[in-house]
């Protein structure tokens, strides 16, 4: 079992009104070295290794995780080096 | 009495809360406090509508935790005034830690509105004098965050100290031991999803709501009052 | 992207690059006459989007024009943000219902939302606070993971939207047809309530009043959306994607409440949605029912991103703006309440006599055009029209359904999706906010209370496509009878519609001709229930790869209920009741 | 300007019924590799630097960005090394 974990954010240019509301309460709360917050996700996938991990994990995130309209995906393949 | 009725940027069920109080129990004034107010202090009873504060980004009642209105409003449910919150404001509630526990999405992950059956857990709080001891009402429900997560331990303190006021006839969105209301240790800050301020009148469905804002001013009355 | 890197004029010319904003040559030579010259880019771009179909109705403005569209109760009509129709009591009624198809095709849950907000913005920017929305949905056959797909985020979309500006969606139909396989609709209404005396116009009177932008900054998004709406779907609609266009429900409730507060003060001359086409068309439109003209500055619009040029300033479809003309020297009043809301509120412009949209840009003249050619001298076609072949032949048809076991042709129509309860759907949307909902989604029509009256007001929205792919004429009479039926269902008397049109390209002869007949019918059957038609809109090219879908009107009715012990529901209310069929 | 990357998921034990049904998507669309999805979120935050960004960023999260009753948070704060 590896830990996939992909993220996903909204492509530059959309309107990202989650993360204008959180920029303003962090600035209303006095934090305001914050200059922009944008809000994605974070998925993590818990799945078996495999030689085409990283095709399958891509082609997931095309099909279903992210909505390639609008959003762009990065993902890390979290594999045990140490031990 | 005087009522106070927050209004958050994005709360909409403010008017409904409104006319719940306004056109059928005799509380002499009932105010929208803006969200930017500074003080509470002058009201008896402060009620936390629905709606989608703030957009409900980030967390349903996250950021409107913080509106500068809520450390006035903390302060009074401290003193033991009566706080209600319903749906966004049940959610502000759980935020604020006036309430324990936190929403998660439904368990469907759908936002769902329609009557439910609730349950009257606890009939001895000054929300719910007026109903009997396990009486089933109808009461809309409209959410899409109603899922009532808390941890073993807080659950059986709530169940210990008879705090569950409310829970579904059945498992709706996947709550936590069906939980649908819940008060404050002190029993004055109650934190309910299903909407008492939409069953008001026939007409629109359902009755069984009335009885908790008429409590809650008879209550205040009972105090205040004096009759000879 | 700076400015100098746009095609020049000449560059335009020689190029064709009109062509590929949808202009076509003889309506760029148009162009070059009215204004006297060739445009520069901003210049075409704002041509292309108000001379769309979406905004000039060159292909429809004929066949709207039979509409029945006045009547003694009827305070405003087509060409405003929504009709308007008297209920008494000093109040009025205003409705409206637009598409917002090829938005929800190509990103279903942000084209449905934004649809949402689009239509909430018609009804509030006339004055009137936002009681109910509708919806008319339209898919292919629910068998494919596309259409589901489509089907889900739709449905997720209004409910995202609508719930969180707290405007209950009381009701509404969805069809599911192979013709929609490629082509989803979706069309919105909205109803709202207003005290007469604060009516508004979209209008940019008085010289020398200045011109004010509020809500949400501009951003790159849905840059040549009125012209995507108005072309044909393709494979390379995909590449447009990146315009897509996403919703702030949060952000329009707020716009609602501060517009809802401006329109209480006679410092507001006048205001309207930047809907389509953006800046350009609310301040053309503005300027054009006035009479007059106004120069902006586009260095003070709110920019949400660097760079913008003002080709992109103009052409924006960022969500939740609106244009508000207002008297000179009370622009603090706005700002105040606007403040409160914490919106933008900047003054962009003046209102001028010279009859120009002029932008200044960085302290050059970016464009300047008159008003009239961007909006009345739009051109207006007429467009050839033939009965297709087969209709003939349709009519001729004495099809006779096989005699079968009725119980099991009952239940086979009733797990047709078309057919079938709607509760998943409508358990999605908040049907109850504002407390008014008397009869809720799953009757003929829903009904809300009028809140301190004995008085309700009933609504619905339908239509049916086949009947009117199978006989236009007919079809359409049908549409207006079918809305009406479940209005009075209602118990309520109905009071006037709204309709919007979806086609595929006009410019085909057959489809013209099925336009034409249907709405005849329409009007026909409008003229007999004394129902005008006081708004509507017109979705044209819904096509893909050269089909189009079946020719499909829709009509949003309203209705007004006199006594709320009135109010009828569709269900059996109690077994041994009889049971009575009345009618052919 | 320094990039502040917030992860938020649900503490261990909260059940996830978005995450079940992103994993039951995706065995269905034939990726039954995969054996369990978190579906979390994934803050950026662009701020001005300073000494104490981390503990800035700690408070922030324990304030308004996670809810601890039933969230959990990781950041990373990714400071431009190379030139
Ligand atoms: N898209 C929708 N949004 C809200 N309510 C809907 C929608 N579609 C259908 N409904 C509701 O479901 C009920 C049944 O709809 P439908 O199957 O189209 O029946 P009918 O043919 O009687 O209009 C109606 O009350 C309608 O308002």
């Amino acid at each position: 079992m590896i830990n996939v974990h992909v993220y996903i954010t909204l492509k530059e240019g959309v309107l990202d009104p989650q993360g204008q509301a959180v920029q303003r309460s962090l600035t209303a709360l006095g934090y305001d070295e914050v200059d922009t917050v944008s809000v994605g996700k974070w998925l993590k996938l818990e799945m078996s290794d495999g030689a085409d991990v990283e095709s399958r994990v891509e082609q997931m995130c095309e099909q279903l995780l992210a909505n390639p309209v609008i959003e762009n995906y990065t993902y890390y393949v979290e594999r045990e080096e140490k031990v | 009495m005087k009522a106070a009725v927050i209004v958050f940027p994005g709360s909409n069920g403010d008017m409904d809360m409104y006319h719940a109080l306004t056109d059928f129990t005799d509380a002499g004034t009932v105010d929208f406090v803006p969200h930017t107010s500074e003080t509470v202090e002058a009201y008896d009873a402060i009620f936390l509508p629905g709606g989608f504060s703030y957009g409900d980004y980030l967390r349903s009642g996250a950021i409107a935790r913080f509106a500068p209105v809520m450390k006035s409003v903390i302060a009074e449910a401290n003193k033991g005034k009566p706080v209600l919150g319903v749906c966004n404001g049940f959610q502000i509630l759980l935020e604020a830690n006036l309430l324990p526990g936190a929403m998660k999405r439904n368990k469907h992950l759908k936002y769902m509105c329609r009557t439910v059956d609730v349950n009257v857990e606890n009939a001895d709080t000054c929300f719910t004098r007026a109903y009997e001891h396990g009486e089933r009402l109808r009461i809309p429900i409209a959410h899409g965050e109603g899922n009532y997560e808390c941890d073993e331990t807080t659950y059986e303190t709530l169940k210990a100290d008879n705090r569950i006021v409310f829970t579904y006839g059945s498992d709706v969105n996947g709550s936590v031991g069906n939980i649908a209301g819940i008060t404050n240790e002190a029993g004055n800050v109650l934190g309910m999803m299903p909407h008492p301020e939409r069953a008001m009148e026939a007409i629109l469905g359902s009755e069984d709501g009335r009885r908790l804002f008429t409590n809650i001013y008879r209550h205040w009355r009972d105090r205040h009052v004096v009759t000879t | 992207m700076s400015l100098q890197l746009e095609p020049t004029a000449e560059e335009i010319q020689t190029r064709r690059l009109y062509v590929d904003m949808g202009v076509k040559d003889r309506e760029y030579d148009r162009i070059v006459s009215l204004i006297g010259r060739k445009p520069n880019f901003t210049e075409i771009g704002m041509f292309s989007v108000l001379w769309s179909e979406h905004c000039s109705y060159k292909h429809s403005k004929p066949l709207l024009k039979q509409f029945p569209s006045t009547g003694p109760h009827v305070v405003q009509g087509p060409g405003e943000g929504a009709g308007v129709v008297d209920i008494g009591d000093g109040q009025a009624v205003v409705f409206k219902v637009e598409s917002h198809n090829h938005p929800s095709a190509v990103e279903p849950y942000q084209g449905a939302a934004t649809g949402i907000g689009g239509i909430l913005r018609d009804v509030f920017s006339m004055g009137a606070r936002p009681i109910a929305l509708l919806n008319s949905l339209r898919f292919g056959p629910l068998t494919t993971p596309r259409t589901q797909y489509l089907f889900e985020e739709v449905v997720a979309g209004v409910s995202g939207y609508g719930n969180s500006v707290g405007v209950p969606t009381v009701g509404g139909e969805i069809q599911f047809d192979d013709t929609y396989d490629g082509n989803p609709l979706v069309n919105a209404m909205c109803i709202g309530l207003i005290d007469q005396n604060h009516l508004q116009k979209g209008i940019a009177s008085g010289v020398g009043n200045t011109v004010m932008y509020v809500g949400a900054s501009t951003g790159r998004d849905g840059i040549h959306g009125a012209t995507f709406a108005s072309e044909e779907l393709s494979e390379s609609s995909a590449e447009k994607r990146p315009s897509v266009q996403v919703g702030d429900p949060f952000t329009e409730k707020r716009v609602l409440e501060a517009c809802l507060e401006m329109v209480q003060s006679d410092a507001l001359v006048g205001i309207q949605d930047m809907g389509a086409a953006g800046l350009t068309s609310s301040a053309a439109e503005m300027a054009s029912k006035a009479g007059t003209g106004i120069d902006m500055n586009l260095d003070f619009v709110p920019q949400r991103e660097a760079g913008m040029t003002p080709y992109e300033m103009m052409l924006s479809e960022s969500q939740e703006r609106m244009l508000i003309v207002v008297e000179n020297g009370r622009e603090a009043e706005m700002e105040s309440i606007c403040e409160k809301w914490d919106l933008e509120c900047v003054g962009v412009g003046t209102v001028k006599d010279d009859q120009h949209l002029t932008l200044t840009f960085q302290g050059d003249v970016a464009a300047d055009v008159p008003v009239m050619a961007l909006t009345d001298d739009a051109p207006v076609y007429d467009v050839p029209s033939e009965e297709p072949v087969s209709f003939r032949a349709q009519q001729q048809l004495t099809w006779q359904p096989p005699k079968t076991d009725h119980n099991e042709t009952l239940l086979q129509l009733l797990s047709q999706p078309t057919i079938a309860s709607k509760e998943w759907v409508y358990d999605q949307y908040d049907h109850m906010v504002q407390t008014n909902t008397a009869v809720m989604p799953g009757s003929d029509a829903a009904v809300l209370r009028l809140r301190g009256t004995k008085k309700a007001l009933a609504m619905s929205i339908d239509g049916n496509s086949r009947y009117i792919a199978l006989d236009p004429y007919t079809g359409g009479q049908i549409a207006v009878a079918e809305a009406a039926r479940n209005i009075i269902c209602s118990g309520a008397q109905p009071l006037a519609l709204t309709d919007c049109l979806n086609y595929g390209s006009p410019e085909q002869p057959t489809i013209y001709w099925q336009m034409e007949q249907s709405t005849a019918g329409m009007s026909e059957a409008c003229a007999t229930f004394d129902t005008p038609v006081v708004s509507g809109n017109v979705s044209l090219y819904n096509e893909t790869n050269g089909e189009a879908i079946y020719p499909t009107p829709v009509v949003g009715m309203v209705g007004l209920v006199d006594d709320l012990d009135h109010i009828t529901t569709q269900t059996f209310k109690a077994s041994s009741d009889y049971i009575y069929v009345i009618g052919e």
